[in-house]
């Protein structure tokens, strides 16, 4: 559903990617890990089209993301779940507010009314609902933002460091989660570096392990 | 959807989209004063305007279009100086209407200085014609001329020296008045548009939250762009009427008659405060419009 | 530290401390426009409260001041009344000078309505007495009375009826020009605070960020207030000199004399203009401070 | 230097802290675990006097947090190097000025100007000095956060979640850093869900490990 072909892209200095190809086909699970800096934000970034590639074409649903225009890039990212890096939330809304953005942007609110209270459950933030996020605790606004992006059911999710501030137990239930919505056929993305959580998805899901160095993508060892 | 419709939906709004976008405090109230103020200083001042303007049309006609023909001459050819006179002024095209003051008239304007009962009818005072010219005014320096040829004793005082500062006063007043109200038109525009993008540039992370969970432009700008609408349309509301209510308690100076008249509105003038409001408000629409797709331009 | 080295540090600034304030962009644009408008209008409007201000008090000061006497008489009682008249007007307190006008001057008075050779010495026209009042002024009834008593032929005409509405225009002209100053200092106070209540409460990350490193509140707010001092001051001063030069260019009415003067500044008006940016600087100051440390003590 | 006194906290609802005492004391190291949620980055704002106790007193270098003057807090912030949860920065200042940013608060900058080099070296962000802010990657807001935090050598170093975004290697030398400054007499405390992380500082300096639950704070099990 997201394509990248022979993709380099550079902020202007160095090349940060250089001739990256992937694809996220339906019921694909990724996981992408590489030293900090190594460009896996910026990967993401260039799926759900924030940027667009220097060299090589990035194709969203048959569309090409670089002569998208901002409507249908609009209509593009409500079928792309994304839990970003920074969880940014509109700090005047409550959390329930929050995690059904999504929805009531597309003008789908109630279509998914019992997906909210189910989902927000799952992730443990049942208390919080009407608190608002400046009040939240850093793993309470991960998992949040893990919500919000898959509140809508999107057709691909891209997770980017989704379990960097939550403890172990409460990370292999967002796994879980993930792995739920890959068996439904999404096409999942997370970007990590926490190797025990690759190992546990593994565990339940088949799932491809990439490393980002150097500006180059390659497959992780069988290590993991 | 009709135009109507289309502006009843924007006044209506969506609640839902409303709420999207962070009561925006400050700046909000920003553009809710300055509209009041300036809208206020523009009713003040276009009702100070249309007066001059009333003052100084009233000045201009009742002066401009009133002569005076005095015609000395001795007391037997006195009478066919004067039809003379009138018969020049009859052949005059422009002029509406001509009028041989009677004696009595004259004494009247005459008394404060020579007191009541001077006999003016044995002295030999020049006959006086007041002249009032039509809508097409006349050639002065033509009937100079004529009268200089045909009625030799006729002296022609279109009252120039005394009506030309005081219109001209007017005049400047006017021409200041509506400098002044062009200006503060400008300012409001200028601040409601400066407060719009101090607004949306402080919510940039909000905008681009929106941008990212799939909100089409639109969406995100209208919210603003309604906000500041009627933000700005009550403000400036509230400042024309307060405005209106100012000029009505003005001290109204009625004794003075046709010379000076009241400050305030009369007739189609009230057009202006009423229109105010409905200005400051397109005004704002379009400033926060074009500042919020701008900045939309530049999110990814 | 002196008052003036305190000045001088504050405007020299720190410029270490005023670069962690980032720059607030359209809010400091806000500041500066509304400051420059605003003065802009204040200079406008007070040239014009002081010019009608000027109008006012030579209207007030030359027709008051001056007054008439008519006396009817006898030919041959005429010399012993305007005697009588005099010794009136010479014990009444209150009267700089009294001046009997000359039948020359009469006559010249008379000539727009008489022509030029109507000979006054063959008729018997009221004498004249102008009466100028000192500055303390005197009893007009008191004086019409004891006229009444010594000197029955004379009518006292101290111009009131053509003076009153002239006067009462320009007063209200003056109030409402006044009214108009105040409302225009005070929309710029309010505005200057509200815009930097709306840039401080956009950087409030930023105030947060530099408290969680240590900054000590005065360290944070002289960085904003400095600010938007200067910045309040700089645009307060192009639109006093923008305002000044189009006071300037105005259209001069040399020409009506004493009766109306030219719109703009004289002598120690000039202050006005001069002081505008120092009190919209003062202004910023107060507000700008006082909203830092408000917003500073809501933080931890 | 720090210290919690039979301290309890809420924000008003549930107690999120009930009668926690811990002393921070010179060369002393801790790390503070404990489920997403639990209170850690509370327990750390009141160290820092960002929140005062609803009970209990807390005090720092022998003054109480609680009737500190604004102006004594702020010194006293110069004495605590924080690394927030949520790295926050001056976006228009670039990265060094940023790290810097301690310094030039307290009027002394110059002082320490090797420092800045030897610190940017050493997190790995020599390259990234004259970036802004909000073109890092979000491992490199951590680093540049720990970066900021220890620049003025500070007497006590709070580190909440400081390795939640960077990878194992990195994660690695960032408590090598913090241990270092222990053995010259510092007092750490780290919050942290990375396990990994907390077996690798032990085998470098004596270090307690905390768990927070239910409000109360216990000594973590020899286990790790
Ligand atoms: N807008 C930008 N302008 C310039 N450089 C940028 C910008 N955004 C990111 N970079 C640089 O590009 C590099 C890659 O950034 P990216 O955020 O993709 O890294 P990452 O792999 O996600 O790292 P991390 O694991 O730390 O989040 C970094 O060195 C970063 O400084
Ligand atoms: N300002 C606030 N108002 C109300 N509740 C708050 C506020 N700040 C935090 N909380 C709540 O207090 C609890 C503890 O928050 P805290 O940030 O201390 O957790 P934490 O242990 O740091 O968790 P994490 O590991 O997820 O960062 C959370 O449930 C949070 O929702
Ligand atoms: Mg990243
Ligand atoms: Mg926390």
């Amino acid at each position: 559903m997201i394509e990248l072909e022979n993709v380099s892209f550079s902020y202007g200095g160095a090349e940060i990617l250089s001739d990256v190809s992937l694809s996220l086909r339906p019921g694909s699970f990724h996981f992408l890990t590489g030293p900090s800096g190594a460009g896996k934000t910026t990967l993401l970034k260039l799926c759900y089209a924030a940027l667009t590639p220097t060299q090589g074409t990035v194709r969203a649903f048959e569309a090409e993301t670089a002569t998208m225009d901002r409507d249908t890039l609009a209509l593009t990212r409500r079928r792309v779940g994304v839990v970003h890096q920074d969880c940014q939330f509109l700090d005047h809304l409550t959390l329930s507010d929050n995690i059904n953005l999504p929805l009531t942007v597309a003008g789908l609110e109630g279509d998914y009314a019992q997906n909210l209270a189910d989902l927000m459950n799952w992730v443990g933030l049942r208390d919080q609902a009407d608190q608002f996020p400046p009040s939240l605790s850093g793993g309470e606004r991960q998992r949040a933002a893990l919500a919000r992006a898959v509140i809508m059911s999107p057709d691909v999710v891209l997770a980017d460091e989704p379990t960097g501030n939550v403890d172990w137990e409460m990370s292999q239930r967002l796994v879980k989660l993930l792995v739920e919505l890959n068996k439904m056929g999404k096409a999942i993305l997370v970007c990590t570096h926490d190797l025990n959580l690759i190992r546990a998805a593994k565990a339940l899901a088949p799932t491809r392990v990439l490393r980002l160095k150097g500006g180059k993508l390659i497959s992780a060892g069988a290590d993991l | 959807m009709s135009f109507f419709q289309g502006l009843w939906a924007f006044v209506a709004g969506d609640a839902r989209a409303e709420r999207t976008v962070p009561p925006s405090g400050y700046s909000v109230w920003l553009v809710v004063f300055a509209a009041a103020a300036m809208t206020f200083l523009a009713v003040f001042v276009s009702a100070l305007s249309q007066t001059t303007a009333r003052v100084a049309d009233l000045w201009s006609q009742e002066l401009s279009r009133a002569s005076t023909l005095r015609i000395t001459a001795d007391p037997d050819a006195m009478e066919a100086q004067v039809a003379a006179a009138l018969k020049v002024l009859d052949t005059t095209p422009g002029i509406a209407s001509v009028q041989v003051m009677t004696l009595a008239e004259q004494a009247a304007l005459l008394e404060p200085w020579l007191g009541p009962d001077v006999p003016l009818e044995l002295l030999n005072v020049p006959a006086m014609i007041d002249v009032v010219e039509d809508e097409n005014g006349f050639d002065g320096a033509g009937l100079r001329a004529r009268l200089a040829a045909e009625v030799p004793g006729a002296v022609y005082d279109d009252h120039t020296t005394w009506r030309a500062p005081l219109v001209r006063a007017a005049g400047q007043l006017r021409v200041t008045a509506a400098l002044a109200l062009v200006l503060i038109l400008g300012a409001l525009a200028a601040m409601v548009a400066l407060a719009a993008q101090a607004a949306l540039a402080a919510n940039a992370q909000v905008i681009s939250v929106l941008r990212l969970v799939g909100a089409r432009d639109v969406y995100i700008a209208r919210a603003f762009v309604r906000r500041f609408t009627l933000r700005t349309f009550a403000g400036a509301a509230v400042g024309a009427v307060v405005g209106m209510i100012v000029v009505a308690l003005l001290p109204n100076d009625a004794t003075s008659g046709g010379f000076l008249t009241a400050i305030g509105f009369q007739g189609l003038g009230w057009i202006m405060p009423v229109i105010l409001p409905f200005v400051a408000g397109v005004i704002a629409f379009a400033a926060t419009r074009a500042a919020a797709l701008r900045m939309l331009r530049q999110q990814a």
